[in-house]
């Protein structure tokens, strides 16, 4: 357990504040969120200089576009801390960084990372992630979307939804059925497909939050080369699950919660009732502070993972317990927020009186979403049984 | 002696099943909450032709004179709709306040309440505590200030106006010096304003201007024993859509309603359920017949009912998957309308208080 | 929804706190709790007196020995009421009065019920319940205790576990294996066994909460004469589920959280930290009316319960959730007088400054044990949304 | 930098876990824990020599000179086994509380610390709040008054005390005036009991009368990780205990741990244990090394331990079924040994309120 911040990480701090402080007013509008789909010229270029002082796309190797720095968390915490301290967008992130790329880089053919990581970490093409569909939610590997082959082409037909970003997306690396007499796992291929190729539909996707930032993507007679495939033929559902572990770092995820509660914190200070603030009633206070433990938990619990994640070590059942938990104390922290708020946190949509543009409500909604979405809770809780636990699977129906 | 609907209250219930299920499916409810008051005369008064409009007005003035126990099957069943009508203002907090009226009062308004011919809106919030700068004084026979998330404000012609934290007044819409700004919330089937008043003359106090004593507290249990009985409604309605759903939707080669654990998350979710279905129906009978624990109980079935509820709405919508996150699909506004009866009239944590209060704790 | 004391009510009340008054003398000691094997003569004549005056085995017939009234909840809540209100001894309880004796007037030979029924109620004998086996716990059905002919009678070999009171009883009623071929179901037999037939041997079990609570009973060849068989061969399994829906009236559980209640305000009242009373703590007194909603819903809902059984209305999945909810109450009321307590509520076994005999430790582990008992939560859980949701079964094992 | 055990701790827990499960497995408990004292000499010395006893104190006194996350690795072993070992009061609270003493009382205590030649109790329940009529009071240099729920008080030769609620005294068993009352608790593998001092004379002060400003700060706050560690080994061990039982009970015709519903409470133990686990090692951690954290996750690490760890011994024995009720099966003893390190120095409820304070919220 080392924790210390030595002189070369003061040293690594000092400058990205002095970067920041010098270049802030160069960095894209809209805060600390990574743009997951925006290719304005100024995120473009944010981006490259992000890279060019390995603040971005770090520890991808120079010769794909990247900085080729060694993994460092402390770094990496000192990134988030001080990109979140200045208010300041910390560059292009989203499917294509965070998801494409490391699988890339672990599956991919030297001309696939050659040709898609660069334009990847450099924002210049923007991924979406075709894995779910109508019929395949928590049973991912019932995938229907099929590709039959037609001389070095495959054409695509069928549906995904839950798509997000599709509307922006240049390419989509998806699950596709391409081998339909190999059983539900082993049919699947990890396909990569460029969104303006004749046949794409994509419709936004309307949820309870009241925004669409979810699509369905359609598929009709879709062409697309079979060198876009990822690892070989009939590996998609192992790729998958290999890219689902690289599912956005944790530190970040971590950082969001810290960021929530702060403002959680911030907004009980404000809000009173009868003139008390709502941090002074013992009640919320208790709630308060039960939420300040489980972020605290899963703040440490996410630099844990991730020191074993750079040791090549797996850390066993305790890796597959994040995301259920990450979810739910956002969804608890918006809850609080209402609550603090009373009548005022039910209001919606632009309302007079409205606090944080209804940002409470739609992260109580939006993190709802989340417990469901990525293998609802239930199949969560059978993988960790299963995997974690080694208890075993129920016997097969009769 | 039973615990127990009465035959002709079971009648009432499934007459208004009946007709909100064939009039008001979920289409219809989604066409009335974008409208702009989310008002829908024609359903009104068949609300009012069902018996509904008119529960709580005395046979005199042509209700039916009936009890909050009615009257909360009449908002349940509406919660189950998630049905668009401005009954909690007009025909549950209207009677039991103009019961404190002065015979002109009553003659003037309770007729016209039974047959759904006006709708009014309730200002009370601040009879339960005040949020930002708002509250509605008197001075020399005029009102001043800001009253915050008005009840079933759309479509009122009058409303029903807690003063000095004690006081009801009556004003009408169109008073000079009275403005009403919408409040946008979750919930769309549900109109909430802000009401403004500048040196506003009120059209009458509810039983002088001096004020009745309980009043207050009596409109308020009334009000929270409604919103329970909304609550008991919608859940109701998540659990049905969950438990249908599990039945059909079919993964991993089954019908999800065959994994234990979708199982007993809906053996759950029924299990807080049915008990609060009692407490429910016994604090809108204490309201009328065990009047020493009416206001105990009114707060313990609006406080147990949000807790529970909003598990519910969240443990459905988790049985649906993505599905039930769409906006194309219903479930979210029995989701929605739970989480604004959560706060409306007090959350769980402000109503507890009270009732600790009221024991002396 | 009738709920009126009308003035026949108030006489009976009025009446029996005049006979409450009177005679309270002569009730045994240990408070209103419903003794389960206390035949001393005190407890007897007091029983006596009680059913003479129709304050004990009230509906049972008059031609088996009770008082012969209409069911009538009110009356019922008043006698609850009243012999709460005065910590008097409210007679004989336990299995037999209150699960074999309803399961006799439902199904028992017309010489069963004129041969037990009496004694029963009077508290003559005692029984004890024979369900639960070390492979039959919540899978009931596997029972494995089994009776083979020989002449007129059976003979039976094997275990059974869980029993209260086994050591006080002089009759078990069992389910026991009568037709080995019938299937897991269809072969268990409802039988009356005389404990004081040679071959049984009661041990007891300890429990985490350090008494005795529960025994194992041990069959060696144990002869049983057929006609004790309560209805039909093979209809056991239908039978004990019978009885377990007249397991203890609902009234009186709710009865027991109400009581259980009143005494945690009570502590609440009476404990302090740096001398402020536990019920001055804001955090806890929301925990506190919380559980006070609990209580009354449950009160309601048993209510409403009674009310359908004496309708002989179906109230469907309702009915099935009362057990659920109880036990949990009950642990939840314990969790929160220890946590009021602090390090007070941890002493147990007759410690110095132990509150209430170590009642709400025991409390807090009974009630766990009984979570677990009469079939698990997970158990309750598939009934509910089985029979009561109609949700389908799991599909059979290949 | 790195968030990980190092390879020493790693050695150091592996030791201890292998000698504890052979030499104290729950037999030896049981047998332990039925004598008075509930203290095994044995025991304590081959924890000594497992270099667990002197963990703590610093190489110069014959200890291993570790750090605070050390010792909470001891201690979740400990709690693993269920152990009685005086550890707490001894190895932890005794070694924190000498740091500020003088050097000799530190060439005086330390090294018999280290080699597990005496044993300490702790009486710092006042530094939290007062029960009853409890407390001990200096006057003229002699202590009067009552100290409750003293741990590890089994077969301590001397005390340390917290006077007037500030300061620290030290007092031997044996000092006049002082009597010891066992107290029996649920928990049987650890002794507390209660002092009582009539015009007892300290044997010392530690850092002298008046006292060292935040030591009783930092005793709390060692003591504190140091049960949030226990009920960490606690919890580790009766998940172990629930899923080796489900994978051999068979009910249904299939072991139990085939249903959805039995995984899913595993799931749900281990999912709440795991992150838990890492906040008490950074608690531990900056109790050295983050000073200006180390009451803040002291008291977060107590309380959400306290919450998990009784919902997860919970759990584990519904997991069990009857045979986890039994007095014969050994689940319990994790299941009191939780319910007693959840009230020691402070319930939850209690420390989050010192939390809130903290902050100044």
């Amino acid at each position: 357990m080392d924790l210390s911040f030595g002189p070369e990480y003061e040293t690594f701090r000092a400058e990205l504040r002095a970067f920041l402080e010098a270049h802030r007013e160069r960095a894209p509008r809209g805060g600390i969120v990574a743009a997951g789909g925006s290719k304005d010229a100024a995120t473009l270029a944010w981006q490259k200089l992000l890279i060019e002082h390995g603040y971005a796309a770090r520890t991808i190797p120079k010769q794909y576009g990247g900085y080729g720095a060694e993994p460092d968390i402390l770094k990496r915490v000192i990134l988030d801390e001080e990109f979140a301290r200045a208010g300041v967008s910390a560059g292009v992130g989203g499917q294509g960084p965070d998801m494409l790329v490391p699988t890339l880089l672990e599956h991919g053919s030297e001309e696939q990372k050659q040709r898609w990581i660069g334009p990847t970490i450099r924002g210049e093409v923007v991924w979406c992630q075709g894995y779910s569909e109508p019929n395949a939610g928590s049973d991912l590997a019932n995938v229907q979307t099929r590709a039959s082959e037609d001389g070095a082409d495959f054409v695509v037909n069928g549906q995904k939804i839950w798509t997000t970003t599709a509307h922006l997306a240049d390419m989509m690396f998806g699950l596709i059925r391409t081998e339909p007499n190999e059983g539900k796992h082993g049919g699947l291929s990890y396909l990569l497909i460029p969104m303006t190729t004749p046949g794409i539909e994509v419709r936004p996707l309307g949820t309870m939050t009241g925004r669409a930032e979810f699509n369905e993507v359609f598929f009709t007679d879709v062409r697309v080369p079979q060198a876009n495939v990822v690892g070989r033929r009939g590996e998609g559902w192992k790729i998958a699950n290999t890219t689902l572990k690289h599912e956005r770092n944790m530190l970040a995820s971590a950082g969001g919660l810290e960021a929530s509660f702060a403002r959680l914190v911030e907004l009980m200070k404000s809000e009173t009732r009868d003139g008390r603030r709502a941090i002074d009633d013992p009640v919320l206070r208790d709630r308060l502070l039960r939420l300040e433990a489980r972020v605290a938990a899963a703040k440490y619990h996410s630099m844990r993972m991730l020191t074993a994640s750079l040791k090549k070590e797996f850390p066993g059942v305790a890796a597959l317990v994040t995301k259920l938990s990450g979810c739910e104390i956002s969804h608890q922290i918006a809850a609080l927020a209402i609550d603090a708020m009373g009548e005022l946190g039910v209001l919606y949509d632009g309302s007079k009186h409205l606090r944080a543009f209804g940002m409470w409500q739609f992260q109580y909604m939006f993190s709802l979403g989340l417990i469901i979405g990525g293998g609802t809770a239930q199949i969560q809780k059978n993988i960790i049984a299963e995997r974690g636990l080694g208890m075993p699977r129920e016997p097969k129906a009769a | 002696m039973d615990f127990a609907l009465s035959d002709e209250q079971k009648l009432l219930e499934q007459s208004l099943r009946r007709y909100l299920a064939e009039s008001v499916p979920a289409t219809r409810v989604r066409e009335i909450m974008a409208t702009e008051t989310a008002h829908d005369a024609k359903l009104w008064r068949d609300l009012a032709e069902l018996g509904a409009a008119g529960v709580l007005v005395p046979e005199v003035h042509g209700g039916s004179g009936l009890a909050l126990l009615d009257a909360a099957l009449v908002q349940q069943s509406l919660g189950h709709a998630a049905a668009p009508a401005p009954f909690l203002a007009t025909s549950v907090l209207g009677p039991i306040a103009f019961a404190a009226g002065t015979p002109a009062q009553q003659a003037e308004w309770l007729p016209r309440i039974a047959a759904a011919q006006t709708v009014l809106g309730a200002a009370f919030t601040e009879l339960v505590h005040r949020r930002d700068a708002a509250g509605v004084r008197e001075s020399n026979g005029r009102l001043d200030g800001t009253a915050l998330f008005v009840i079933d404000a759309g479509a009122a012609a009058a409303f029903l106006v807690a003063v000095d934290r004690a006081r009801i007044a009556l004003v009408a819409r169109d008073a000079a010096g009275l403005t009403a700004t919408p409040l946008a919330t979750i919930d769309a089937t549900r109109r909430v304003a802000e009401l403004r008043f500048e040196s506003v003359a009120p059209a009458e106090w509810i039983g002088g201007a001096a004020g009745v004593p309980e009043l207050a507290a009596r409109v308020l249990a009334a009000g929270r024993v409604a919103l329970a009985a909304d609550v008991l409604g919608a859940c109701e309605r998540a659990i049905e859509m969950a438990v249908a759903y599990a039945k059909q939707r079919v993964q991993f080669g089954r019908p999800i309603a065959t994994f234990q654990a979708v199982k007993h998350l809906c053996a759950e979710m029924i299990a807080e359920l049915e008990p609060a279905r009692s407490l429910v129906w016994y604090a809108a009978h204490a309201f009328d017949h065990r009047p020493e624990e009416a206001v105990a109980m009114s707060l313990h079935a609006k406080a147990h009912l949000a807790e529970i509820g909003t598990q519910i709405v969240r443990t459905a919508t988790e049985v649906h998957g993505g599905i039930g996150f769409t906006s194309e699909h219903d479930l979210h506004l029995w989701f929605k309308r739970v989480g604004l009866d959560r706060q409306l009239l007090g959350g769980p944590e402000v109503v507890r208080a009270e009732g600790a209060a009221l024991h002396g704790w």
